[in-house]
């Protein structure tokens, strides 16, 4: 186990960074598109937790072969090449819901839309 | 690449920042390359600068393009978002070192992967279709979920006048 | 787009290409970097190539939306048919040593059959999905 | 061909799963109705075989692929995994057909085979994610579940339903990505992701920092997706909007599912010496518990519309069984173990009911209302104006929501009591006294909120011409049966309260 110290952690910062900023996008955007980007920033971003530590210096791609001895881990790769075909997903439903409500409430402003939404429980309200 | 998602953050054309999220994928691809992932690699540049993008602007073509100025205040995300961090930080700093051969990932469960007992050189295939195979039978489902769930939801409905006939009923 | 000469032979031309590439990724998958799921995406992206060149009807013409929703389910189908084999043949769920006398084979069979399922329905979901968002913009508002 | 009975835990989740895409190709409402419902039938008989071998042999491991973990995935059967999968394929069995009468009249007929397919899927995910035995695997079933039930939340009718949809979606995900996070952080630390290789493992590195980022990572991705107070945002308008028969799924499931992910965590991997005594996780716990319990209870009592009371209602049942799971014992654990169980029931009786409800108003309105809304394109909120006088016309489906109303307080005789009993319990031999207090304070907001429905239903006169017009019995037989198990087990609680016991003593035992 390592002490370790802010230089040896460098790969492990820029990571932190990136995840950060796509979270922040998501939560702090009102526009669904742009929330969507943020996710799949945020997504990305994790990809590289799990395949930094991966690498070993001098080592190859693990696809075998008899002129190398040292590969790569090959586990987080796998890992990974599920989670980006299952973040392509989401923002494939994502993108999909986002038209269905720009057809539906003619915007993709968050707030526009609990705005609309907020009218018609009011008209409910008065109703009742 | 921090480059490109500060932009991102920044930008309020939406065309432009899916551009940028393109330009971020390329520059993915390419550092997961230079960390011998070459598998993952080829899938993002597919994945997230090509079957993404083109997504993206579908959608904004249904859309309009431009991001109206956010009307709450930053201040609670950005808190929120902090805290992440601090708490990423922290945890990553207790992690074995960069490249450290050591490292548990090194020495537990991968080594019989590398043993090469299914013959298929590419390691990444072999676990993946084989030893993980039930979790790529998962991803595959996911994938066909987002299919049928799109179908789903954008297939077109029927004229109004036919389904308020029948509600009436 | 859809007059424009360049184009048209130039994407004529390079179709098959891709189509070719994309088999070779898939079936290269044991050796190099590669396998069913970025075969299925560039076979698909062939096709949304042609849409984009020719035409959303002529695409679609080729590629019946009921076709492609039938490649999107039977995917799935061979994946887990796969391992339903596996069943029959007396081994556990997915098992692919079963599926051939020689173990070492059995599991390349059952590598490639998995990866046969996993491009078709890739390339079913990412046609249908460039399908649906592309009609909805073809006919303006509902 | 080797014997069936070995091949359960696999068959558990494949058949609902391979039911799904067969429901696609078929393309008609009527076959894929039959083999989604078939698979899910098939899933409840695989639970039920399952419940019984665990009760005989203990701990059955299932090696996909012949692969022994911690290289292959595992799938994990123990007493408390059997008992969740019984909940959620038995849920499913009776919601389906409970669904064809439902989607009629709530989902357009050429979108019924995509409807099934989903549920197929949202059931698969679910079992799948209780099963296994491998972390990563628990992320992919979960995503499969989500994806599905997105989709079936957006089908609704409403509008609305496609904001709440969206929102899920966005809340769901950050949700998932944090679980990945945590495990991603676990995984470094050990070089596994076999759930019970993980345990092992991290007993050597048990205080290092990675491992307590990923506790707090894996609970609040968790707690996200299980609607733990004040993450709850997604959960009332996903419930209100969603058709009847999957709010009724959803809420006796979905939630209950990612209960269950985080006491396999927090017990199986984590142990109960990390949580319970280094770190302030349990007061956390407790406060928001009691703070659910609370504050969603109260929040309940001033909905209008019928479906939301109930939504916020399950955010404060969902407090219940968090509560029970933050006082470190045996017994506590058994408690919300139990509670998970029979409040999911208890709510999907009542969702099915208030179904046929909205779909008796929706009969009634065929003039148009006066909202702002087009008429015919939104069905008609059971809200609480259009109720009056309910239980004159249907008299079967009001004394059935009477009766789960019942249980969600904890009257004698009902289910809920006897979860609320073993809680009371279990807070009294922590010596915690006031907690007592608060579970029997919280109750009597209950009584608030469904006094409210009892009120206006029983007492309000109806309007002028009512006739009486039951649920149509497609819709109350399901719901009934329902009902009924809430009052089962509420007298006989041998086989709850038994399986409960043994799974919290197995969890507790393993975690030591």
């Amino acid at each position: 186990m390592s002490s370790g110290g802010l230089p040896e952690h460098f790969s492990y910062i820029v990571t932190v960074f990136l995840m950060v900023a796509g979270l922040f996008i998501v939560i702090a955007r009102g526009n669904l598109i742009k929330k969507l980007v943020g996710l799949s920033v945020f997504q990305t971003s994790v990809y590289l937790l799990y395949i930094t530590p991966g690498k070993l210096l001098g080592g190859t791609a693990p696809i075998l072969s008899p002129q190398f001895t040292v590969y790569s881990n090959p586990l987080p790769h796998v890992l990974i090449l599920t989670a980006i075909v299952v973040g392509v997903a989401t923002l494939a439903l994502g993108l999909a819901l986002a038209v269905r409500i720009k057809e539906a409430y003619g915007t993709i402003e968050e707030d526009e839309i609990t705005a609309a939404d907020n009218a018609v429980q009011d008209v409910e309200g008065v109703k009742s | 690449m921090v480059l490109a998602v500060l932009a991102l953050a920044r930008t309020r054309n939406l065309f432009a920042v899916v551009v940028l999220s393109g330009a971020y994928s390329f520059l993915m691809a390419t550092l997961l390359v230079a960390l011998d992932a070459v598998d993952v690699a080829m899938t993002e540049a597919a994945v997230g600068a090509g079957v993404s993008t083109v997504l993206l602007l579908g959608a904004l073509h249904l859309c309009k393009s431009q991001e109206a100025k956010p009307v709450r205040g930053p201040w609670l995300p950005l808190l929120l978002s902090l805290a992440t961090a601090a708490l990423l930080i922290y945890g990553a700093l207790g992690l074995p070192d960069f490249a450290d051969p050591n490292a548990p990932i090194h020495q537990h469960v991968v080594p019989r992967y590398l043993q090469n007992e299914v013959d298929v050189p590419n390691v990444v295939t072999a676990v993946l279709a084989s030893f993980r195979g039930y979790d790529t039978l998962g991803e595959t489902t996911v994938v066909f979920t987002a299919g049928a769930g799109i179908i789903a939801l954008l297939r077109r409905r029927k004229p109004k006048g036919e389904k308020e006939a029948h509600d009436g009923k | 787009m859809e007059n424009d000469l360049v184009l048209r032979v130039v994407g004529k031309l390079l179709i098959p290409f891709i189509l070719l590439f994309a088999l070779y990724v898939q079936f290269h998958g044991d050796f190099g970097p590669g396998g069913g799921f970025q075969a299925g995406t560039i076979s698909a992206a062939a096709i949304v190539f042609y849409a984009l060149i020719f035409g959303l009807d002529k695409a679609r013409r080729i590629m019946p939306d009921r076709l492609v929703e039938a490649m999107l389910a039977s995917g799935v189908l061979i994946y887990a048919g796969v391992g339903v084999a596996g069943l029959l043949l007396g081994g556990n769920y997915l098992d692919y040593f079963v599926l051939d006398k020689d173990a070492v084979h059995g599991q390349h069979r059952g590598i490639f059959w998995v990866e046969v399922g996993v491009h078709i329905t890739v390339c079913g979901v990412m046609l249908k999905i460039f399908y649906m968002f592309a009609s909805r913009g073809q006919d303006g508002e509902e | 061909m080797s014997s069936l009975s070995a091949h359960l835990p696999a068959l558990q989740v494949v058949l609902p799963l391979l039911s799904a895409p067969f429901a696609v190709l078929l393309r008609h409402g009527g076959f894929a109705f039959g083999i989604v419902t078939a698979g899910a039938w098939a899933a409840f008989a695989c639970a039920i075989g399952l419940w019984l071998q665990t009760g005989e042999a203990g701990i059955i491991s299932y090696h996909i692929g012949s692969w022994p973990p911690p290289w292959g995935i595992e799938y994990r059967v123990d007493r408390l995994a059997s008992f969740v999968l019984l909940l959620v394929s038995g849920t499913a069995a009776i919601v389906l057909p409970y669904s064809r009468a439902s989607i009629e009249h709530e989902i357009p007929r050429e979108l019924h085979y995509l409807y099934y397919a989903m549920f197929g899927l949202c059931l698969a995910g679910l079992l799948g994610i209780t099963i296994t035995g491998d972390a990563f695997n628990v992320f992919v079933f979960l995503e499969i579940s989500s994806l599905s039930t997105y989709v079936l939340i957006a089908l609704g009718r409403d509008r609305r339903a496609l904001a709440a949809s969206y929102r899920y979606l966005i809340m769901g995900t950050i949700g998932a990505t944090f679980f990945v996070i945590g495990i991603g952080f676990l995984y470094l630390m050990t070089g596994t992701l076999n759930i019970v290789d993980l345990g092992e493992r991290l007993r050597t590195v048990e205080d290092s920092r990675p491992v307590l980022a990923a506790l707090a990572f894996i609970t609040v991705g968790v707690s996200l997706k299980l609607a733990l107070f004040p993450l709850h945002q997604w959960l009332p308008n996903a419930y209100t909007y969603a058709p009847s028969a999957v709010t009724a799924f959803l809420a006796a499931t979905a939630t209950k599912v990612s209960v269950y992910v985080l006491i396999r965590f927090w017990f199986s991997v984590f142990g109960e010496t990390l949580i319970f005594e280094k770190l302030p996780l349990p007061q956390i716990l407790l406060l928001l518990s009691l703070a659910a319990m609370f504050a969603a209870s109260f929040i309940a009592i001033f909905q209008d519309n019928l479906k939301r009371l109930f939504a916020y209602s399950s955010v404060g049942q969902i407090g219940y069984i968090t509560l029970g799971m933050s006082f470190d014992s045996v017994n506590g654990l058994g408690a919300a173990i139990l509670h998970l169980f029979n409040h999911g029931i208890t709510k999907a009786a009542i969702f099915l009911l208030i179904g046929g409800v909205v779909l008796g108003l929706a009969k009634n309105s065929a003039v148009p209302n006066s909202r702002g809304v087009p008429a015919g394109a939104v069905p008609p909120a059971p809200t609480f104006d259009r109720l009056a006088g309910l239980a004159k016309r249907m008299p079967l489906t009001c004394f059935g929501i009477v009766l789960a109303g019942l249980s969600l307080i904890g009257v004698p005789g009902t289910a809920g009591f006897v979860s609320k009993w073993y809680l009371i319990l279990a807070a009294m031999e922590a010596g915690q006294f006031w907690i007592v207090a608060a579970i029997l304070l919280s109750s009597l907001l209950a009584i608030a909120y469904v006094w409210r429905f009892v009120e206006v239903a029983y007492f309000k006169p109806a309007p002028e011409g009512t006739t009486k017009q039951e649920a149509p019995l497609g819709l109350l037989i399901p719901a009934w049966l329902l009902v009924i198990g809430t009052i089962w087990f509420g007298l006989d609680t041998s086989f709850t309260v038994g399986t409960a016991t043994e799974a919290a003593l197995q969890l507790v035992k393993a975690g030591r």
